[in-house]
């Protein structure tokens, strides 16, 4: 039920949505409960909804942790 | 644009244009074009095999293919992994009145196409037309024979035993992502490009030069379920390595999107092969001139609970059952 | 850091402790994430997992599957596939389907919505926790927007802390909780406070199996430290106050109220409905959620840890994902069928 | 009581346990019970014929039958009029959500029941399920084949010449009074039985004893596109005398009241034979030991207009064409 | 259109309407349009409808002239 | 008497007319009742047989099955089969249906309300002659005592003696009329004797080959004898006033008005509309009966009995029942189509 993945914000619209990418894959989500979302930002999406923005610092901290890709398109 | 009516389906004058003036030349065959109530050839050999299965994908035009290839290639590929021959197929079809005619042909086309590529014949047919609303644009049956060449190159279920591998002759789960990706609620702008294409003949060239112990194509219910089928009926348990099954980008971000698990996903061009291990290196190189992702992904052991396991990247064991749930959208 | 070292380093630790760990999870995905990856084999004798009731589907009573059963002759029903399968007291929305209901399922409330045209009658079966319900509260503000007038919500949002409250209460003693870190996405760090009360290390996870591995390293350690502070693993999404603006849209929508919840009954507070002024949108959903089948289903003892599925009589005999008896069956994320589908290594 | 649902569609575990539970332990064919991807067995003879149709009858349960029995009976017919000995059948399910398992039970029993009486093994299967609204109730796919036991026996277009002379082996319209009778609406008590019934004995017999030029069953378009679709592919012109064409006094009255035309009707287990003048006799002998409505019908004429004309009471004569329009109910 | 056909009426409804029987043939139709309908008359249906009684004299002259029969059951 | 007899005396008769003569039938039964039986072959050169415009299918201009179709996506269409190939300017309804249009052959306007949902909204396409008209009368009745407000008709229907006198008057000379046997049953014998004043010889048939024979030698005795009186071969059925009470039906609920017949064009009184008080049945059905599709087809003169269908240019190499260009080749009762499918003895 709380499924969630990061995606990669590539494009902005009207209407508070947006076109991500997520390992390949481009989907339109909405980003109303977002504020500041610039292109390039990464997002976790719930339900077609971003629920949050993702700290690239931390999420990098991780990353080099564990050689683990939030997106192996980045 | 011209629409299939009832008319195209009454038994009567339009039936019989349609046959003569639509599939009739698309598919070509002297033994269609008799038309008599059944199709009469000569075999090449008294052992024969048959598979049918009917198919009610939608959407019916999808990335890679459509129902018409599909129709052809699930047919070819069931005969393939059984080490016969693919020699000739039947196609049977449902269609709603409305459906584009225009559709029809290009189904069709591909169906000739596909059937061209694999080397078999469509030799007989059938069109039945049903009411707007009593089915979903078109159902199409096929029905293949495929003829056994070498009786002791055949596969069989027998065969496998303990400390044998298992082969997937390539990444696993895009058919059924191409599907769900066609979903427009979902909202997937590129579709992901379905699997589907005839395996005769990389399967024939492995037959010629290796031992398959066995082989089954991966369709509905994915690799998970195609591998406890291989357990339950050769009573051995089949372990896999989480890291080695091969799955693109694409189909583990859809698995993650919508929750799914790629090793249910449907393939339409895939199979998994049980191999001596003294063949693996043989049996690699041949698959790999077709895909490069052919590999290994396990083995069978002889503990006989009929269980396929599943070693995952932490290093922990746990089951791989078969499907247990409804997979959304039609798929085959 | 390799994922075999921090393995080592957990189990290192249990050692330590000198006992083996009881750790709940309270978030379906989190189940799943267990044991898909093999944890409850890796760990086994070091970390005994309990699913806790945060399955929103495992804790829904089966009236509220019965009336959108009933509705579905004369609505259309909108529902997350989560749902379909689980049993009302006669029939599932799956098998309501297969028997002409109108059933659909949809990925997002949100885009629903957009597809919608002008009359249709429609009902979305609104279920989950806080990480769901600023998506259906998003819904309802463009139901409102378009001035779609049937269209209606069925309400049967959960919150978190209330029910994690009572089991911590009056259930279970755990040595460690996995805090759900998608919920806390919404609802931030600083809502989980309340756990700290409990003497019981804590941490909100990712979902990664990376991420339950540094959860479950924290957990050691904090045991270790004796520190009952809430942790957050989950730093690169989770806040200390949450998302603001999500919180915002639950406030605006939704109020609190009881709840039932499988396993732990009726909790106050346990609960989301639609706020009186937006009642036009609300359908009435009310059932008896004092009566429940009579069964041998020990639901409400995996859910409390007191049993694992397999000491359930049913399990696997006459209880599975496709005759379940009870709701931690049906769920794909139910413990008694993750338990069943990924099961133990070697027999069970 | 059980219905369909869409897992057992999806190829996963409960596909397995409907298939496993229900279609082998009935059909009860060892060669379908391997269930591998493709059914292997040996052929009597190298020479075979196929046939294949989709059956989408409503409702698919009526008098005298039902989808199930029809399927087999279908599928028989077409390779019995083609002079060959059917031998084995395979059967693909559309299903739709919601259908009730008792009614497949039966429809499934009946297939047996039916493959049974007329000697066919069911040798491979399939099953799809599809969303309630996708399909209606039930589509069965049967894909038959039978071998040749002498090749100089087979009928065939080719040896129709004028002279001859047209058999029929019943009375006609049977199976399409039939659905037509169960539409409710309607509203007629008693329903007309169908004929539909296998015809691979009768025939068999048949061809053991006396020379038959050429065989067609009487589907759907009746018995009035049949002779058409021969006259066309013979070049030659049929004559058919009003007065001698069986039709029961119930087909008659369904004519009468819908305003339908007899000769249009669908049967399920009639056919016509084009035979040498000389074996009239003895042909008619075999016949009614079978049916005794069976008769001669009309002759063959050589010039080829590829027309069939009707002789009518009154001593007229007209044109008798194919079916130009819509029967409304499915038939088959 | 105006297709009709002679049957003999069996038994008699409520709500005007008869079972009527031709050619072994049993319906239902409506008699909304006869008066004094009994049973064992002959009825001329059209479209489901009882348009007229059939005059059995009348009848039962043209069957002695061609051999015909109006119901084959009668 | 032997049908042989019969068939000898007729020739035999017109052998002493001295000419072969030409007989119309308004009816489309007939229609078919002549071909099926081949009687167009076995009186070829004495009797040249004509069809006149008495198939409603065939008479009904394209413009009310435009409006049918434009209404089958919204509303149920309830149609008898004989309708549903007849094109419009684009479709016809079972064109429409095909592409999702709701319609709906019905075999009986009275059994079909009987059927209907208390909120289904349907429109009965009622056409035909006066047979068919008090069975939609008698089905509007039950549709205004069942309180059905969706249910309407879209009234088309038609009366037979203002086409017949503008056909006699102003289109044809023939020698004889075969008259329809139905409509005579519901108008009576004596609503046909305004055909004595044409001096052609006249008779009300039934539809079996004997009584298109009897009617025939009928004919041909009123030729010798000069008598030009209607005659009714029919008594069995047709009363001298027809049946009083379908004539009461068709009073109560209809009212004469002026009407389109292909061929014929407009005439004063030759349709039926549903009366000013039951207007809330009746639905708007307004088309521009001026306009017809410029077409080579010669459905006119056809019905006029000006040429044969085989003299048509179109006929038979693109006018067939597959795709026909006129409305003589659409309904199974037009003249074209019998004459396309009954054909003539050994080519045409
Ligand atoms: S196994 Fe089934 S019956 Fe037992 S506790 Fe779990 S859900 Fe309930
Ligand atoms: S043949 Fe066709 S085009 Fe010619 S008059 Fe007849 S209906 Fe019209
Ligand atoms: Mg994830
Ligand atoms: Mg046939
Ligand atoms: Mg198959
Ligand atoms: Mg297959
Ligand atoms: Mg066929
Ligand atoms: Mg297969
Ligand atoms: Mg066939
Ligand atoms: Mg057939
Ligand atoms: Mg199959
Ligand atoms: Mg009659």
């Amino acid at each position: 039920m709380c499924l969630g993945y990061p995606a990669k914000v590539i494009e902005i619209f009207e209407d508070k949505k947006a076109l991500v990418e997520y390992l390949g894959v481009k989907k339109m989500v909405n980003i109303a409960l977002l504020k500041n979302v610039s292109i390039g930002d990464y997002i976790l999406i719930h339900s077609g909804i971003a629920i949050e923005k993702i700290d690239q610092k931390e999420a990098e901290e991780i990353e080099k942790l564990f050689g683990e890709v939030q997106d192996a398109n980045s | 644009m011209k629409f299939i009516q009832k008319e195209h389906g009454n038994g009567g004058k339009q039936t019989y244009e349609l046959i003569n003036g639509l599939f009739k030349p698309i598919f070509g065959s002297e033994i269609l074009k008799r038309g008599d109530d059944s199709s009469i050839f000569d075999l090449a050999s008294k052992k024969i095999g048959v598979t049918t299965d009917s198919f009610v994908v939608k959407p019916y035009f999808f990335k890679g293919g459509d129902i018409g290839k599909l129709s052809v290639c699930g047919t070819v590929n069931d005969l393939a992994v059984s080490g016969l021959v693919p020699k000739y197929i039947t196609a049977s079809f449902i269609i709603e009145e409305g459906f584009p005619i225009e559709d029809l042909q290009k189904i069709v086309r591909s169906m000739k196409e596909y059937a061209d590529i694999a080397g078999v014949e469509i030799v007989a047919g059938d069109t039945k037309v049903v009411e707007k609303g009593s089915c979903d644009g078109i159902f199409i049956n096929t029905t293949g024979f495929g003829v056994c060449e070498k009786e002791e190159r055949l596969p069989s279920i027998e065969k496998i035993k303990g400390g044998q591998i298992v082969i997937v002759s390539g990444d696993i789960g895009r058919h059924g992502a191409c599907i769900y990706s066609h979903s427009s609620e979902l909202g997937v702008e590129e579709k992901i490009e379905s699997d589907c294409a005839p395996l005769n003949r990389v399967i024939n060239e492995l037959l010629k030069n290796v031992e398959i112990c066995y082989m089954k194509d991966l369709t509905r219910g994915g690799l998970a379920t195609a591998l406890n089928e291989i357990a339950q009926k050769a009573s051995v348990d089949i372990y896999i390595e989480e890291d080695k099954v091969p799955v693109s980008n694409e189909v583990k971000a859809l698995c993650d999107i919508l929750g799914l698990d790629s090793y249910y996903l449907a393939c339409e061009g895939r199979f998994v092969a049980v191999i001596n291990k003294e063949d693996k290196q043989k049996t690699l190189e041949i698959l790999k001139k077709y895909n490069k992702e052919a590999c290994e992904i396990g083995w069978i052991e002889d503990t006989k609970e009929k269980r396929v396991y599943l070693k995952t990247s932490f290093g922990g064991t746990r089951i791989l059952d078969m499907l247990y749930y409804e997979m959304l959208p039609r798929i085959c | 850091m390799q994922t075999a070292e921090l393995i080592w380093e957990i189990k290192n630790n249990i050692e330590k402790i000198g006992r083996s760990l009881k750790v709940i999870e309270v978030c379906g995905t989190h189940t799943v994430s267990i044991y898909k990856n093999g944890f409850h084999t890796l760990f086994e004798g070091y970390i005994d997992f309990i699913s806790g009731p945060g399955c929103p589907v495992c804790v829904t009573h089966e009236g509220y599957i019965d009336r959108l059963v009933e509705l579905s002759s004369e609505w259309t029903i909108y529902t997350f596939g989560d749902l379909l399968k689980v049993p009302g007291s006669s029939k599932s929305l799956s098998q309501a389907r297969a028997n002409g209901g109108k059933i659909k399922v949809m990925y997002s409330p949100v885009d629903a919505v957009e597809h919608l045209e002008n009359n249709e009658k429609v009902i979305f079966a609104a279920v989950g926790f806080e990480t769901t319900a600023p998506a259906f509260a998003l819904s309802l503000e463009k139901v409102i927007e378009k001035g779609l007038k049937n269209v209606k919500f069925a309400c049967e949002l959960k919150t978190i802390d209330e029910p994690l409250k009572s089991l911590l209460q009056n259930h279970i003693r755990v040595d460690g909780i996995i805090l759900p870190g998608h919920v806390a996405t919404v609802i931030g760090v600083d809502s989980f406070k309340f756990v700290e009360g409990f003497k019981v290390a804590s941490v909100i996870s990712g979902f990664e199996g990376y991420d339950i591995l540094l959860s479950l390293l924290s957990i050691t350690q904090d045991i270790l430290n004796e520190d009952f502070t809430v942790k957050n693993e989950y730093k690169r999404v989770v806040k200390k106050e949450g998302n603001v603006i999500a919180k915002g849209y639950i406030e605006k929508y939704f109020e609190r109220t009881s709840a039932f919840f499988r396993g732990l009954g009726l909790i106050p507070g346990g609960g989301l409905k639609i706020k009186d002024e937006f009642r036009e949108y609300s359908i009435d959903m009310s059932y008896d959620n004092t009566k429940q089948k009579d069964s041998l289903c020990r639901c409400a003892d995996v859910l409390t840890g007191k049993i694992k599925p397999f000491e359930c009589p049913l399990f696997e005999k006459v209880c599975t994902p496709i005759s379940p008896k009870g709701a931690c069956m049906v769920s794909q994320e139910g413990s008694c069928n993750a338990y069943f589908r990924y099961g133990k290594w070697k027999g069970r």
